[in-house]
């Protein structure tokens, strides 16, 4: 029951933003703040539970089936305080619709991490580029944004929508996630992960099928960009290791090569090009392409310590990615402009923005003691395991590249000499300051500890825990 | 000797369009005796009520299967969902002459719309291939009139091509039942199912040319360059009406011919021609939209791949494809009534809302409306959460299920190109700049009742998709 | 009159192909809605020819009744279609179908 | 084994540095006392662990503290044996002392606090990486100290030059980090755990090459945060950061990590000459390249930032062929006289108004007497000088490289000892002796960019500023000339020494075969070479000639001065050509041509058919009847067609 | 009788050729009058006499009367079934290539079906016997027995016919050409005159 609340929750209070009859902003955000707590403490009481509704019989069984799984658990976490952060960063005049669209795809995004029925992701998956694509109508500059986002992101979910179709009717229901006791084998097979793979690489993205993802994610509003940074792109990540490890695991494996070279090259790629782009923003976003390319390598090691790796970093990438989102938000606001090169000594007047953003962006080139680091160690340790050294070593020289333009980053918009034409300076507030705080904490205990994070069952995903990858034996069904 | 071989049951089967059928009458003798001409709301009135008749009797038939006069008409599942799917469009339809149309010509309008409506729920009931044909003549002529009626530039004009592109497709549709007739020597669909029939080319011939003749209807592509003209130049309501009875009549007769009349083993060879064409209407009539500046226009152009999704669902003739297939028809129906619902709410008395630069900005003004038209989209679009999703998930299942992959490839083609359209209207009415445009006149309680309705149900199909699960025994 | 087929029936069905196919050469060629009218009409005439012919072959009546209802048929629309392009053409120069695509697109 | 007191040294500097950064506005000047407290707490808990330490238990050595463990192989604790403890005590005393010092130098600056929470913060990165008991806590550590060096130089980051070398030397220093992955991963992959005790138990085990792959491996993340060659182009430019921090962080403690590195994995080389053989070469070729630059350099703390690389580079080269015990001693003898030497030029530094270029000085004997005498023992005891500290830990590094088989390494100390002495003594006679040089105009004096000479007038500001009182900076340069003076007897007596039977468990002495040249030959011959050195430069600074012509002699030395010495060997613009450049030059052709244009164009390109297939298709719809009924009469004959092949196949 | 039906088919083929060939509508319904005289003649051959009948009264009687009206009534215009310039003037060969194709093809194929297919039609369910087929009272029982809906239908299709004609008939509103366009007309009609009169 509470589960279902927890999806209903935002959807419906996404629809109430606008009816709330009061002209008064603060009113909806507080309204807002309200339900998205409320789904953090939802999804940390729900961790257990499951509810199931029956939707089709025929031509496959498909049912309402939601509960977090072991992995999903912690996205779900991620995705509620993300979206809190952000409803707790939004501002301006237009606030009431950003934060009605926030809710509608955090209840969007709640159904596909979720779902532990394949029609139901699909459903959540589709459902979760509506809100954007409102959100760059309304507030992108540029048309083409939004028909990238769309078209590209579409394309994916119509592929994921086929092959989830031959899904149901190869194996009789689509109920499964979760699941390790489902193989899909046979000719079929490999079109069926085609389909879900082309979705999954749209959607994290991976090179060369990211061009959407730079001019969205720099459009975007900030709180949302948080949110999609930190948890949409993710649903391809998680797809791959919920659906593709869980049931088709022998075609992964076959074809495992060509996506850790793709994943390999946006991992350098992603690297290279956030070196040298002037826009802060589009630094974050090139930066995310390097990052998920790693964990595309990770779930493609067949490790199981990479794959305990991925996860780990699936959680650190979305908080450090939706606190230095965030905080570019406020740093545009504040001087009208992110361009590096007409940035600079922020520092020295805003310590507690800067201080905020060094955490963020520490987080981000893998610093030890931040979850970060945890992540990319144990991943590369894991695709080192699996044999791959070659992807490792290209993870290795993203790391560097990492540092290299991360502290760019940082450098340019917190040190140097203060530019004088800047607008007057005003250091985070203290509602600005509560909006990351909770991202960056995060950042910490998880750096410190991720214990809770790795321990999951490996053994429902076909990986190994030592050495190079083994065959499945497990049969269909 | 009895006079006519016919019963109590014979005349109760054919009652839903005879209602519509007299209702009609009643709409003309209402306007005859009124002083100057009647209100359009009674005629409306009287219109909607003899729907609701009919479609309270077609509630009541569903199930009972009973081949009336002579196996002229059959009654059961199959009838009864095809003849709703009428009535919804009818009064779907009627509800927008409440806004449109001139208050002279309004109960002449409203009697051929719903005679046209009789015509398409005969062809959801005939079995053979006479009711067939007249169905779809009353259907056909009811249309060529009601396009014509309006003073708007374009009317006329899509009237005369109507009428002659019909007419002559009609020739093809009536050449193919003669040499049907032929082969078979009956006219009753039921003796098709004769293997021998194989052997002759005259079947071959027969059956191609009736299917031409279908293909027109549903307005597949290379048969498809009426619709378009026709959907632009007609009245709103008249294009609504059209958009989704003539669908539903001529899917109706389709399927049964494809389920009930064909010699075992001939389905495939004798379909062929139609998935490829379903196929490629799929991408035409997608890409089609991709430039257009009339919303009429643009759901032309989307009828055609949307009639190519439905007989996706078809291809393979499967049980489960018929049940798909309909209710994507349904969902079909109520998203584009609904979408046409939003343009006559924007119409004003000189001017048809469905010109697209009057939806720039749509949200700031009317967010109601532009906030229902968004659904009614991606409804077409096939996105969640709206019975288009559901539909494209069943119909994708259906087609790879009987082996027609390719077509679902096709579908999954055409729809990442029709999103672009879609979404060109959304994008337009969120634009944060609007344009100032004339204001339309406020809705009326009628027409927002059918929005919600259509707008609830699209949504509540997703989550509660019921399918008609004994069509296909009726369908024979 | 019951007597046998004045020719073989594969006459028939060549005679009337011809008529319905010079029927569609009319509508494909003249621009002058009348006479594609009239080629309609041919078509459905070819069609009548053959449901005759088929119904002495099969001594069916249900083919007599269908060329009745397609005379009926006919008529009617005969009648619109004359009425619409009555209204289309009047005030026109050109009785020319050609003239007419303001809708295309 | 749970040794508690262990968290404690490790997480006093932490909780400085969180109360300094959050509570520092309200702190304001107790900041610098809480941080130092914190220190001193934590070395007084050092001191007290010193038997823990040392204790034997069950075949294990040291003190232990489990902390947890992330997964399977990746178990965290601390440990304190014999080589952590001479680094924590290195790291709490020295670090106590400068933190002290601090307190009087960076008096006055607007971010006093923050300066001692990233000085605190760094001590406990230090003791992260010396303390850990494992290469993953070890690697968290050697993250840690790079990111509180990178603040630290950085630390007044409006200046541009600062920001620069702060992040040159964090990525550097990052690429050390991979380095150091990369050997983990390989002991991962083949061992399954990353416990220092389980990879030294398990490296028999390994092959020689995986082996030799390792140490080179490790040796790289050394490298890099050691300023060996060719990584060692950050340490000078490092020298932006405050005075204190350059003794502290590039002197005295975060640059010897890489020392600390070879001696805890000592099994690891042991049992890899091929490893051997690489550091050591590294470390001999740092050595000499540190000091031949050193004698090139007119800033006084880059003097002593090359003198440092070239130190580190004997204590690298002593681990590096097995002299562990030689090449730690130096390490810890170091640590204090460079520290003092720092501290030293700091207070010269802080007394001429932030000036450091020493051709600006001189004379300074008389002015600052207690600064002199603080340079005058640091640099007696940096060239070996009996009985200076340095005497006796430069003898053995140098006499190991000859026991460990390596006469050319032994050959290069010698040499390297003499060019020490040389620029080190040249260091204190320009800047102490003579005639005072800072009313002289800069291009008298070969100074190129007078405007940027020295580091301009951003430090501290301290004649502005009320002083704080003397004594808080001269008492710790007071302490630290006592060890520099002393502590060298520990290592007095050979094998018998307390330094050898203080690390006999933890570096067993192997087989030593007999040399050609005995150690006491050696002192003699380093004493001889020392003096050499010695007498050229007091030839060519502090003759009363030489001292009469200075501002002449000084700037014919600038001018010409070889270009391959003012441009450091060009090791700077290699790397910047080889690694920046060219991944620059492939960022920018990524971002501004691969990805817009040809990737994104592909994909405009596909969108742009799309639309023209729509045009393809309206131009169907020409709006004229005859071309549709044509259209359909078309579709219509291939249906016919169709059907009449395909339907007589029956 | 075979030469009688001969000379209706020849009859017939010609009439139409010219219905769609005459340079004049009138023509086109004089052609087609004869046309359905002799399809008349051919029912009757077919034993279809009441069919014959009809296709006198309804066609010749009804329809082509229409026709006349409406060729007079569109004549009574600017300038009689003038024909503007050929805006499909490339359509004509591939059209009559389409169409001759279609056509050889089906001729090819149909050329085999010489005598009565010999496959079963449900012969029993048919009305009437075959002394009495295709007289009026087997076409009446037929008609308002097995088949009286499709007639019921009809008197439907009918009511549409009349009223639509009506409505269409009835509506006063002419369309008014915009000015432009009427110029466009202009223009085009005296290129037309230009060009010779084509057609």
């Amino acid at each position: 029951m509470l589960l279902w609340m927890l999806i209903l929750l935002p959807a419906i209070a996404g629809g109430l933003c606008y009816l709330i009859p009061s002209d008064d902003e603060r009113i909806v955000k507080m309204f807002g703040i309200l339900v998205a707590v409320a789904t953090i403490v939802l999804a940390v009481v729900t961790r257990n539970a499951e509810v199931s509704a029956r939707w089709l019989s025929r031509p496959f069984e498909a049912n309402f089936h939601f509960g977090a799984t072991p992995i999903s658990f912690w996205i779900v976490l991620l995705l509620t305080i993300s979206t809190a952060s952000a409803v707790l960063a939004t501002k301006g005049p237009r606030q009431r619709g950003l934060i009605a669209l926030l809710l509608l795809l955090e209840a969007s995004m709640l159904a596909v991490f979720l779902a532990r029925d394949l029609l139901v992701f699909a459903l959540g998956w589709d459902l979760m580029l509506i809100p954007v694509f409102f959100c760059l109508v309304q507030w992108s500059e540029h048309a083409q944004t939004a028909w990238r986002y769309f078209l590209y992101n579409f394309a994916g979910g119509l592929t994921l929508l086929l092959a989830t179709a031959a899904f149901g009717m190869h194996v009789g229901t689509t109920d499964v996630i979760g699941r390790s006791d489902v193989h899909v084998i046979g000719s079929w097979a490999p079109w069926i992960l085609a389909g879900f793979a082309f979705a999954f690489l749209v959607k994290t993205p991976v090179w060369p099928l990211h061009t959407w993802m730079p001019a969205t994610y720099t459009d975007l509003p900030p709180p949302m960009v948080a949110v999609v940074s930190a948890v949409q792109s993710k649903a391809g990540l998680y797809g791959f290791i919920a659906i593709g490890m869980a049931f088709l695991p022998d075609y992964m494996k076959q074809y495992a090569g060509i996506f850790i070279v793709l994943g390999a090259i946006s991992l350098l790629y992603g690297a290279l090009v956030a070196l040298m782009q002037t826009d802060a923003k589009r630094v974050v976003a090139y930066s995310s392409l390097s990052h998920l390319g790693l964990i595309v390598v990770a779930v493609f090691a067949f490790n199981a310590v990479a794959l305990q790796g991925a996860v780990v970093y699936i959680v650190a990438h979305g908080l450090f990615s939706a606190a230095i989102f965030l905080l570019l938000g406020y740093v545009e606001e504040r001087e009208a402009t992110r361009s590096l090169l007409q940035l600079g000594g922020l520092g020295a007047d805003n310590p507690r923005l800067a201080g905020a953003l060094c955490i963020a962006a520490l987080a981000a080139l893998g610093l030890p003691g931040l979850a970060g680091f945890v992540g990319e160690i144990v991943i590369v340790t894991g695709i080192f395991q699996a044999g791959m050294v070659w992807p490792a070593i290209v993870a290795l020289v993203a790391i560097v590249l990492a540092a290299a333009y991360v502290v760019r980053l940082f450098q340019g918009l917190m040190n140097g000499p203060g530019v004088p034409d800047l607008p007057v300076r005003r250091d985070l507030t203290w509602i600005e300051g509560l909006a990351v705080a909770p991202l960056l904490a995060a950042l910490v205990v998880v750096g410190i500890d991720p214990k809770p994070l790795l321990s999951f069952d490996t053994s429902a995903y076909a990986v190994s825990a030592h050495g190079a990858p083994v065959a499945s034996a497990r049969i269909s069904r | 000797m009895n006079p006519t071989p016919f019963g109590h049951a014979d005349w109760a089967a054919i009652v839903p369009p005879a209602i519509i059928c007299l209702a009609a009458l009643l709409v003309l003798f209402v306007d005859l005796v009124s002083r100057e001409c009647v209100n359009r709301y009674v005629a409306i009135s009287i219109g909607l009520l003899g729907a609701l008749a009919a479609a309270w009797i077609t509630v009541g038939q569903y199930g009972h299967n009973y081949s009336a006069f002579a196996g002229g008409f059959v009654t059961g599942g199959f009838t009864s969902v095809f003849e709703g799917i009428v009535l919804i469009a009818l009064a779907g339809s009627l509800i927008l002459y409440g806004a449109i149309g001139r208050d002279d010509r309004i109960a002449g309008a409203v009697a051929l719309m719903m005679w046209s409506a009789a015509g398409a729920m005969l062809m959801a009931g005939a079995a053979n291939l006479m009711t067939i044909f007249l169905g779809l003549e009353l259907l056909s002529l009811a249309l060529y009139c009601l396009c014509g009626l309006s003073d708007r530039p374009g009317a006329k004009e899509s009237a005369l091509k109507y009428l002659i592109l019909s007419s002559t497709a009609s020739g093809f549709l009536l050449f193919g039942m003669a040499m049907l007739f032929g082969a078979s020597g009956s006219v009753m669909l039921a003796d098709l199912v004769n293997p021998a029939l194989l052997a002759t080319p005259l079947f071959w011939f027969g059956g191609g040319f009736f299917l031409i003749g279908l293909a027109f209807k549903l307005s597949l592509v290379p048969f498809h360059s009426w619709a378009p003209d026709v959907y632009e130049g007609a009245p709103l309501p008249v294009t609504a009406f059209m958009s989704v009875a003539t669908k539903a009549g001529t899917l109706a007769v389709f399927a049964r011919f494809l389920y009930a009349a064909l010699p075992n083993g001939s389905g495939h060879t004798l379909m062929l021609p139609i998935w490829v064409v379903a196929g490629i209407s799929m991408i035409v009539g997608n890409v089609g939209m991709l430039a257009q500046h009339d919303l009429k226009r643009l759901l032309g152009y989307s009828g055609i791949a949307q009639a190519g999704y439905i007989l996706t669902s078809l291809a393979g003739a499967t049980a489960l494809g018929l049940r798909y297939a309909i209710y994507y028809l349904a969902a079909y129906t109520l998203m584009n009534l609904g979408a046409f619902a939003v343009a006559a709410a924007l119409s004003t008395d000189g001017e048809e809302g469905s010109l697209l630069v009057n939806y720039r900005g749509l949200a700031r003004r009317r967010p109601v409306l532009a906030a229902a038209m968004t659904l009614f989209l991606l409804a077409l679009a096939g996105m969640p959460p709206t019975a288009g999703f559901l539909g494209k998930i069943l119909i994708l299942a259906s087609s790879v299920n009987a082996g027609y992959a390719w077509m679902a490839g096709l579908l999954i083609l055409g729809t990442a190109i029709s999103l672009y359209a879609y979404a060109k209207v959304i994008r337009a009415m969120y634009e944060p700049h609007s344009v100032a445009t004339h204001d339309a006149r406020p809705v009326t309680p009628l027409a927002w009742l059918s929005l919600t309705v259509c707008a609830v149900v699209v949504v509540a199909m997703t989550f509660y998709p019921i399918t008609p699960s004994d069509v296909l025994p009726l369908v024979k | 009159m019951s007597g046998a087929l004045p020719v073989a029936i594969g006459n028939y069905l060549g005679l009337s192909t011809a008529i319905f196919f010079i029927g569609v050469a009319g509508v494909l060629l003249r621009r002058n809605p009348l006479v594609m009218l009239m080629s309609i009409e041919l078509m459905w005439n070819a069609a009548n020819l053959l449901f005759l012919a088929y119904a002495r072959v099969w001594l069916n009546n249900a083919g007599h009744i269908f060329a009745f209802l397609v005379i009926t048929v006919a008529a009617a629309e005969a009648a619109i279609g004359l009425a619409i392009i009555v209204t289309v053409f009047r005030t026109r120069a050109n009785v020319d179908v050609d003239e007419v695509h303001a809708l295309r697109g | 084994m749970h040794y508690p007191l262990l968290l404690a040294i490790w997480l006093l500097p932490l909780a400085g540095a969180i109360l300094c950064w959050f509570l520092g506005p309200q702190l304001k000047g107790a900041a610098g006392w809480l941080a130092c407290a914190m220190l001193g707490l934590s070395f007084v808990a050092t001191m007290l662990s010193w038997s823990s330490g040392t204790q034997h238990v069950a075949g294990h050595e040291g003190a232990h503290q489990l902390l947890g463990s992330w997964l399977p192989g990746f178990d965290f604790g601390l440990l304190l044996d014999p080589l952590s403890l001479i680094w924590a005590t290195i790291i709490t005393g020295v670090g106590f002392l400068i933190h002290l010092y601090s307190v009087g130098y960076m008096h006055g600056d607007r971010a006093f606090a923050r300066f001692f929470a990233y000085m605190n913060f760094f001590v406990f990165a230090m003791l992260t990486l010396v303390l850990s008991d494992n290469f993953i806590g070890l690697l968290v550590g050697w993250g840690l100290v790079g990111l509180a060096s990178y603040f630290l130089i950085g630390f007044w980051f409006d200046r541009p030059s600062a920001v620069a070398a702060a992040r040159k030397a964090f990525v550097i220093n990052v690429v050390g980090d991979v380095g150091i992955m990369l050997a983990i991963f390989i002991l991962f992959a083949n061992l399954h755990s990353l416990s220092f005790a389980d990879v030294f138990a398990g490296v028999g085990s390994l092959s020689t090459g995986t082996l030799l792959a390792v140490c080179a491996f490790l040796f790289v993340g050394a490298a890099a945060k050691s300023a060996q060659v060719p990584l060692h182009t950050w340490l000078p430019d490092a020298m932006e950061g405050p005075t204190p921090v350059s003794a502290l962080i590039h002197a005295a403690t975060m640059v010897t990590a890489g020392v600390y590195l070879i001696a805890r994995c000592a099994p690891l080389w042991s049992h890899s000459s091929g490893a051997q053989l690489l550091v050591g070469t590294i470390g001999g070729l740092t050595a000499l390249a540190g000091a031949i630059l050193g004698t090139a350099q007119w800033d006084i703390k880059r003097i002593l930032a090359y003198s440092t690389m070239s130190q580190i580079g004997y204590m690298i080269m002593g681990v590096g062929v097995g002299a562990y015990q030689g090449g730690v001693a130096h390490f810890f003898t170091h640590a204090f006289f460079k520290a003092q030497l720092f501290l030293a030029s700091g207070l010269v530094i802080h007394a001429l108004a932030n000036e450091q270029d020493v051709r600006r000085m001189g004379g300074l004997a008389k002015k600052l007497p207690f600064a002199f005498v603080a340079m005058g023992t640091g640099v007696l005891a940096i060239c070996g000088i009996p009985p200076f500290s340095g005497f006796f830990s430069k003898d053995q590094v140098i006499y190991g490289t000859l026991a460990h088989g390596h006469p050319w390494l032994y050959a290069v100390g010698i040499l390297t000892a003499g060019i020490t002495a040389y620029y080190m003594c040249r260091l204190l006679f320009v800047t102490f002796f003579g005639e005072y040089r800072g009313d002289v105009d800069p291009s008298y004096l070969g100074i190129r960019h007078p405007e940027l000479a020295g580091t301009a007038a951003h430090e501290a500001a301290p004649s502005t500023h009320d002083h704080a009182p003397a004594w808080i900076m001269s008492v710790p340069v007071g302490i630290l000339i006592v060890p520099t003076i002393t502590i060298g007897f520990l290592m007095a007596g050979g094998d018998r020494s307390w330094w050898s039977r203080f690390f006999a468990a933890q570096f067993p002495a192997g087989h030593v075969p007999a040399t050609a040249i005995s150690e006491l030959q050696t002192t003699l011959i380093v004493l001889a070479v020392v003096v050499a050195g010695i007498g050229i430069a007091v030839w060519r600074y502090a003759t009363r000639t030489a001292q009469d012509d200075a501002v002449e002699r000084l700037r014919a030395e600038s001018v010409h001065m070889p270009a391959i010495l003012s441009n450091a060997f060009y090791f700077d613009a290699a790397l910047d050509m080889l690694f920046v450049r060219s991944s620059q030059l492939l960022g920018t052709f990524f971002g501004r041509t691969l990805d817009p244009q040809v990737i994104d164009g592909a994909v405009r390109e596909a969108a742009w058919s799309a639309g023209k297939l729509g045009t393809i298709v309206r131009w169907f719809q020409t709006g004229l009847l005859r071309t549709y009924a044509f259209l359909i009469v078309v579709g219509a004959a291939c249906f016919i067609a169709y059907y009449a092949l395909a339907g007589g196949m029956h | 009788m075979t030469a009688l039906w001969w000379l209706i088919a020849i009859v017939l083929i010609a009439t139409a050729v010219w219905t769609i060939s005459a340079s004049k509508p009138v023509y086109s319904v004089v052609a087609l009058l004869a046309h359905f005289l002799a399809l008349a003649v051919s029912y009757i051959m077919l034993s279809a006499e009441f069919l014959g009948v009809i296709q006198i009264v309804i066609y010749v009687g009804a329809i082509l009367v229409l026709f006349v009206f409406v060729i007079a009534l569109l004549s009574s215009g600017v300038a009689s079934f003038s024909v503007g310039p050929n805006r499909m003037k490339k359509g004509v060969w591939p059209a009559g290539i389409a169409v001759a194709v279609a056509f050889g093809l089906m001729t090819w194929k149909l050329a085999g079906v010489v005598a009565s297919p010999k496959v079963g039609g449900s012969l029993s369910t048919v009305p009437g016997t075959a002394g009495a087929f295709g007289s009026v009272a087997d076409f009446g029982k037929a008609l308002f027995t097995t088949y009286l809906l499709p007639f019921e239908i009809t008197a439907f299709v009918l009511m549409v016919a009349v009223i639509g004609v009506i409505l269409l008939a009835g509506d006063r509103s002419v369309h008014d050409p915009s000015p432009k366009r009427a110029a466009l007309v202009r223009r085009e009609m005296r290129e037309a005159i230009l060009r010779g009169g084509e057609e």
